[in-house]
């Protein structure tokens, strides 16, 4: 009978449909391979929640009203809900309170905020070029947005290679003068994923994406780098303190010397794990949270299961109960400033100090907490970053109070002595 | 009435190797060729593993997986893991990843024991047993890096980059 | 190649000399088990230092002089130098300055200190009595110190099996409910080391060796266990506050949940790794840091030591850091605690307030710093107790101010600004 076995099934050949370069629609590529289509279209449907994370589109605003105070007057204030898969990129960005389309509106929304949710890019980069494209206003670039992310984000039609598809990526690499042509396939499997999950801002009237990683992707060299440019998301109402926001890190935390990627462990190992098809061996391209399938995400490299899983559990509290943390000393020190500056007689230099120690504190935690793994990527580096941002907080609202000559405003635990917490904004 | 649970583990066993042999139809699964194991590709990264590991030279996957303490539980346990194989393998119930049983564990850690015995014995000695697998420290020496592998087991073919 | 193999060195059969009791002198053990004695006897000449450990007899003190500040007005001030091995317990407890010789003194130091120092204990115990043998002073004790920790210490005679031997280990597991005779072999290979490496304090006029275990051994429950029964080492000078002092807690550390406790891994397979004579695999005695012998300490169950050395750098880099960070956060707050209590104005309850957590945030700090592996046993849970101790300070320097109603008080950087960092007490 084991003659009689299927083959072993190649999946890289033969292909049944030519597909053209930069192809948008992942159906076509899907008949070349089912198996990896299949799969990728399970993304579309996953809504299991897991302890802080899983496919089920929660809102963090509710979960934790803090997020509430601490974006206040910045759109993620309004609506800010936990990620899902792959495939519902364009409904989730066109459902988003966070845009402002008011046609006009010095603020409007940007294509910017398409960069990262469509397989129709990679084509309309080429076309418009990625400053061209990041001009057009959000509701201008709808029309062209007929596909979620799809295969085109991540392969090289024909070859199926991985490559860069996104020209800020490409660029914030040289500008460390590095060139992902040159990395070995096993890089590649991490550094696919930095086409998206990244920190980025916007350069300009023209709201150019750009990775801030020019002094490297350490938290303190990103830090600099904000710092340098004296670049600002918004200004915090009542403190006046220039801040600024952190999105999904992910690709900067894990590589920051974590346990996985010192051990040469790549995102795709844990988030696209092989799977059998009968003989066949394939990348499943269902992606999301690896505890939702641990015996494949982790089980081929840690026989015992179970203790890994058990220890992210331990991992994930550790982090969360220190996160939450930082949030109530930020809060803390953000009503201390707010009293401080609406005191005339306050020093003002030490207010700025305050200021400056606020801004770097809150943008510490969000890299933390924007990041989606609570910690695992990286839990020794993530546990510092909140060690020191708590610190911040802290001296911040020390100055606050030198400031204003006042220790009435050195109150502590504020969040918590609040009779109601905060509802999301409108 | 052990008299008649002997014989008809006899039987048993007896009929399992038939059926084992007729249904293979493989003699060569009577003999002890790694090769042989490696037919099903269920085995490809243990055999992949052993063959990159210290005890390939020496050491063939009977030597470790089958008891050796006499010829009648060697052959007992060869017709019912091999058995237990073929059918869940031919059967389409291949799990997820495959893990050696409790049993087999014990069968192992003997005959690493039965092999290194000189060098061992001072340390498996004591007023306690010794409690823990001898592959908890040697994690690699079997096949390859355990728990510590940077390199899935079971994709040799596809994933050859480390 | 199973054949030509050297003679075998039986240990367990048959003995050479018949082994009494509680036998305090190793040497005669050591005629049954040569490789473990001359390899014990390796203990006494180590010297050699690592980044933040080794042998070599280094001043704390001279080496981080904020110590100097924590520790003022108790005894840890004038001479605490890094640990050596188990030989030199004798020759280093008889040496150091912390001792209090003076009879009569009512602080004269007790033959406690002798507790885990000396294999001639076990029989002692027997004899006296675990509050008999406390309740002689040092001085009386020292006659009967002929030998430094031995066999007797960890092993049963006859069986060699481990053991606990220290009555306040055998107390502490029992009002845990746990009884050590039901250990499995593998628990004893950590547990045996708790003998000594453990957090202790001494009850009483008779200075009773005991283990705050109670209410178990995690940094919060230790805390809890303290506080109820109102327990202080000192009261630091100036500020008032009554002191905790922690003492090498590995064990109470590594056992809290840290990667390789979890794993199943025990003190002795990285401490104590089997090492070769001919074919013959043996306990290496000669206990010290694994980085001294990489190979062998992590090897077997890490392929590539390099990497888990390396990563052994980063955790211990990043826990030095962050206990830094803590140390001039409790100073900022010693200074402005001190200024408050010499201000008879001072509001009294906010003041207790910030002794209190002055309190608990530098023994939680201490508990890391005296704790021996700069965070490797446990990096996550330890950076957790560094944020929390460096919050906590924060927040008695917050109340200092308030109590005194003077913002003066906020200054930080206390530490960096000295022109001359303090030198050891006399
Ligand atoms: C060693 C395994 C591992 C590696 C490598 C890894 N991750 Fe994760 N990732 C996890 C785990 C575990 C979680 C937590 C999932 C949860 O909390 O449900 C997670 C969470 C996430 C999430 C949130 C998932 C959710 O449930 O919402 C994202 C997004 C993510 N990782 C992206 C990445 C990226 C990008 C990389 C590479 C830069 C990466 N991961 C590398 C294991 C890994
Ligand atoms: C083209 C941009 C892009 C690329 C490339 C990309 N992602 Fe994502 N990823 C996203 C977006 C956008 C979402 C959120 C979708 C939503 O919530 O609608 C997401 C969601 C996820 C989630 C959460 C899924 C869930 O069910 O919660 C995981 C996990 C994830 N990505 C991992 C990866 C990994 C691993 C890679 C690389 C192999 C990768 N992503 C590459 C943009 C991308
Ligand atoms: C550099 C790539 C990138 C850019 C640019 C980007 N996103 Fe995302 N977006 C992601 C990734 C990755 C995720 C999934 C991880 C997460 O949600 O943190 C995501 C998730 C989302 C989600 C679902 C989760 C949530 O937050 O509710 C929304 C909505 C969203 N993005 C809207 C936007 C908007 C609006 C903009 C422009 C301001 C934008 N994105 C710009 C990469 C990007
Ligand atoms: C989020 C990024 C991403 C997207 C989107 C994506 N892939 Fe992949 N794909 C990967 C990664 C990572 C690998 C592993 C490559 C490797 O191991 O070298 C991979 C591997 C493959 C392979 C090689 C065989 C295998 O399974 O490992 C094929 C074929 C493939 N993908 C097809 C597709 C198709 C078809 C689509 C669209 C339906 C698609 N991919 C979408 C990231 C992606
Ligand atoms: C491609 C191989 C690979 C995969 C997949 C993998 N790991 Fe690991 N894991 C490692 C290596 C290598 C180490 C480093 C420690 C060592 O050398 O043993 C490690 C270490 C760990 C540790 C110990 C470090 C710590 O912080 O306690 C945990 C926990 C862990 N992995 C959990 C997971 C989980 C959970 C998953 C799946 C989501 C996973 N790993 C997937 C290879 C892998
Ligand atoms: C007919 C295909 C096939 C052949 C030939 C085969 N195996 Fe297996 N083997 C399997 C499958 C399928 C499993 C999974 C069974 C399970 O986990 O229940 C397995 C599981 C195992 C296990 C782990 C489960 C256990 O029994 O503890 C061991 C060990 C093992 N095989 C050893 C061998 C050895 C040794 C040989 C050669 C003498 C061999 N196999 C030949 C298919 C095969
Ligand atoms: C049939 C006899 C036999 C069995 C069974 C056996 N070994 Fe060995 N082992 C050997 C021989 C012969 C060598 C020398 C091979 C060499 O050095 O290349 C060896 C080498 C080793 C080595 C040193 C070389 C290396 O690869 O690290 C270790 C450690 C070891 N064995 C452990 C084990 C363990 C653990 C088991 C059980 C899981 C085991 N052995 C089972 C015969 C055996
Ligand atoms: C030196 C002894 C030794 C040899 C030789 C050996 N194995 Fe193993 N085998 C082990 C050990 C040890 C384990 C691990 C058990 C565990 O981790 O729980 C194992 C586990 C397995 C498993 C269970 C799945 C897994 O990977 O844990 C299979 C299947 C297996 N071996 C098959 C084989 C095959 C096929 C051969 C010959 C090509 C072979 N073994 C040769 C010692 C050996
Ligand atoms: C996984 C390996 C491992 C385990 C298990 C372990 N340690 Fe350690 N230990 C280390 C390392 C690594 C260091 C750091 C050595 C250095 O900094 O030079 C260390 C340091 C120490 C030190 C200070 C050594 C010196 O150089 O001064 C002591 C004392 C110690 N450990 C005792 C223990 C005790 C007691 C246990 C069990 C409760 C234990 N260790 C468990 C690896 C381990
Ligand atoms: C009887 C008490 C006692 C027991 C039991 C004990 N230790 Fe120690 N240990 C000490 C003392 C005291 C020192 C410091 C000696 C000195 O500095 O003079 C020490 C020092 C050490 C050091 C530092 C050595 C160096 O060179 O820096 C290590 C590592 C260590 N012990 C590990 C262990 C381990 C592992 C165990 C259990 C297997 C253990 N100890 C059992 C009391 C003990
Ligand atoms: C519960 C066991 C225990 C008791 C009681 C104990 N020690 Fe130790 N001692 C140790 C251990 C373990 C070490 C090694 C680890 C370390 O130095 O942190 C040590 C190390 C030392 C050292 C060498 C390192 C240094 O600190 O300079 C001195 C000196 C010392 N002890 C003195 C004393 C004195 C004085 C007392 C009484 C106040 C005492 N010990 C009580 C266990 C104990
Ligand atoms: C606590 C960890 C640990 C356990 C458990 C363990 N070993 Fe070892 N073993 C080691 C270490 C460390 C060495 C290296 C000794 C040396 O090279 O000096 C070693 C060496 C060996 C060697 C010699 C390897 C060579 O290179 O010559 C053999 C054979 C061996 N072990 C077999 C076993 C067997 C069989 C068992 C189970 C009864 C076992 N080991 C259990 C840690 C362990
Ligand atoms: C600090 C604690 C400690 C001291 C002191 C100590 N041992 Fe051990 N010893 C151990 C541990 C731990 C083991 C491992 C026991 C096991 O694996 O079950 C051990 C094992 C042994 C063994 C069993 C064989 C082996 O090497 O694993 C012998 C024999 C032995 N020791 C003799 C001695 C002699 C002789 C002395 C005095 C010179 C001594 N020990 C001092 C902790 C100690
Ligand atoms: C008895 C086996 C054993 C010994 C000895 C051992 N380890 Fe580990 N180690 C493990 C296991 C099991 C894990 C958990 C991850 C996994 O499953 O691979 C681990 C994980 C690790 C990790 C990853 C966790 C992290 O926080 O990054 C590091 C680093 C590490 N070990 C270093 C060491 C060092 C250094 C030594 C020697 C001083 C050592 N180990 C000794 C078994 C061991
Ligand atoms: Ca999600
Ligand atoms: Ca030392």
């Amino acid at each position: 009978f084991l003659k009689n076995q299927p083959p072993q099934s190649r999946t890289t050949t033969p292909p049944i449909v030519e597909i053209k370069p930069m192809e948008p629609n992942s159906a076509l590529w899907g008949q070349n391979f089912p198996n990896q289509w299949s799969t990728f279209q399970k993304t579309k449907d996953n809504n299991i929640r897991t302890t802080y994370g899983g496919s089920e589109k929660f809102s963090h605003l509710l979960e934790d009203p803090r997020q509430v105070i601490l974006f206040a007057g910045y759109p993620f204030s309004k609506d800010y809900n936990e990620e899902r898969g792959h495939m519902n990129t364009l409904i989730d960005v066109q459902a988003t309170k966070r845009l402002i389309l008011k046609p006009g509106d010095p603020k409007e929304t940007h294509a910017t905020c398409y960069s990262c949710k469509s397989s129709d890019n990679p084509a309309l980069w080429q076309k418009l070029g990625l400053e061209g494209f990041d001009a057009m206003t959000f509701t201008e670039m709808t029309p062209n947005m007929k596909n979620p992310i799809g295969c085109a984000n991540c392969h090289e039609a024909g070859t199926m290679r991985l490559i860069v598809t996104n020209p800020s990526l490409d660029n914030a690499l040289k500008a460390q003068g590095k060139d992902w042509h040159t990395f070995t396939r096993q890089e590649m499997r991490t550094v696919v994923c930095a086409n998206c999950h990244v920190e980025y801002y916007m350069v300009g009237d023209h709201k150019v994406l750009t990775f801030p990683w020019a002094n490297g992707t350490r938290i303190d060299q990103i830090v600099d780098y904000y710092e340098n440019i004296k670049f600002s998301d918004w200004t915090y109402p009542g403190t006046n303190t220039p801040m600024l926001k952190a999105q999904h890190p992910e690709y900067e935390m894990y590589t920051a010397g974590s346990t996985h990627y010192m051990a040469g462990v790549a995102c795709a190992d844990c988030h696209m794990p092989y799977v059998k098809d009968g003989a066949a061996k394939f990348s499943s391209h269902d992606v999301h949270s690896p505890l939702l399938n641990p015996e494949l995400a982790c089980g081929q490299c840690h026989t015992d299961t179970d203790y890994v899983v058990g220890r992210v559990k331990e991992i994930q509290e550790q982090v969360f109960n220190t996160k939450i943390q930082a949030e109530d000393a930020i809060i803390d020190a953000i009503t201390a400033i707010q009293a401080a500056a609406s005191n005339p007689k306050a020093d003002a230099k030490l207010l700025d100090q305050a200021r400056s120690l606020h801004r770097k504190s809150q943008f510490m935690w969000d890299f933390v907490s924007a990041e989606n793994s609570m910690g695992f990527h990286n839990p020794e580096y993530i546990l510092k970053i909140l060690a020191d941002s708590t610190n911040m907080a802290r001296q911040a609202q020390m100055l606050a109070s030198q400031a204003a000559g006042d220790p009435k405003l050195l109150q502590t635990g504020i969040y918590d002595d609040m009779e109601t917490k905060p509802a999301p904004a409108q | 009435m052990t008299k008649y649970l002997v014989i008809a583990a006899l039987a048993v066993a007896a009929i399992s190797l038939g059926l084992f042999v007729y249904v293979t139809g493989a003699p060569a699964y009577a003999g002890t060729d790694p090769a042989t194991c490696n037919n099903c590709h269920a085995m490809d990264s243990q055999y992949e593993n052993w063959y990159h590991a210290g005890h390939a030279q020496e050491t063939t996957c009977v030597e470790c997986h089958l008891p050796h303490d006499n010829p009648i539980s060697y052959w007992l346990a060869k017709g019912k893991t091999g058995m237990h194989d073929v059918y869940v393998f031919s059967t389409g119930q291949t799990p997820v990843m495959i893990r050696a049983k409790e049993d087999t564990k014990q069968t192992i850690q003997a005959n690493c024991i039965r092999c290194h015995q000189s060098t061992v014995e001072d340390v498996v000695a004591g007023a306690q047993p010794f409690d823990r697998h001898c592959w908890d420290c040697h994690r690699s020496v079997a096949h390859g890096a355990r728990g510590i592998s940077i390199v899935p087991y079971q994709d040799a073919v596809l994933y050859p980059s480390k």
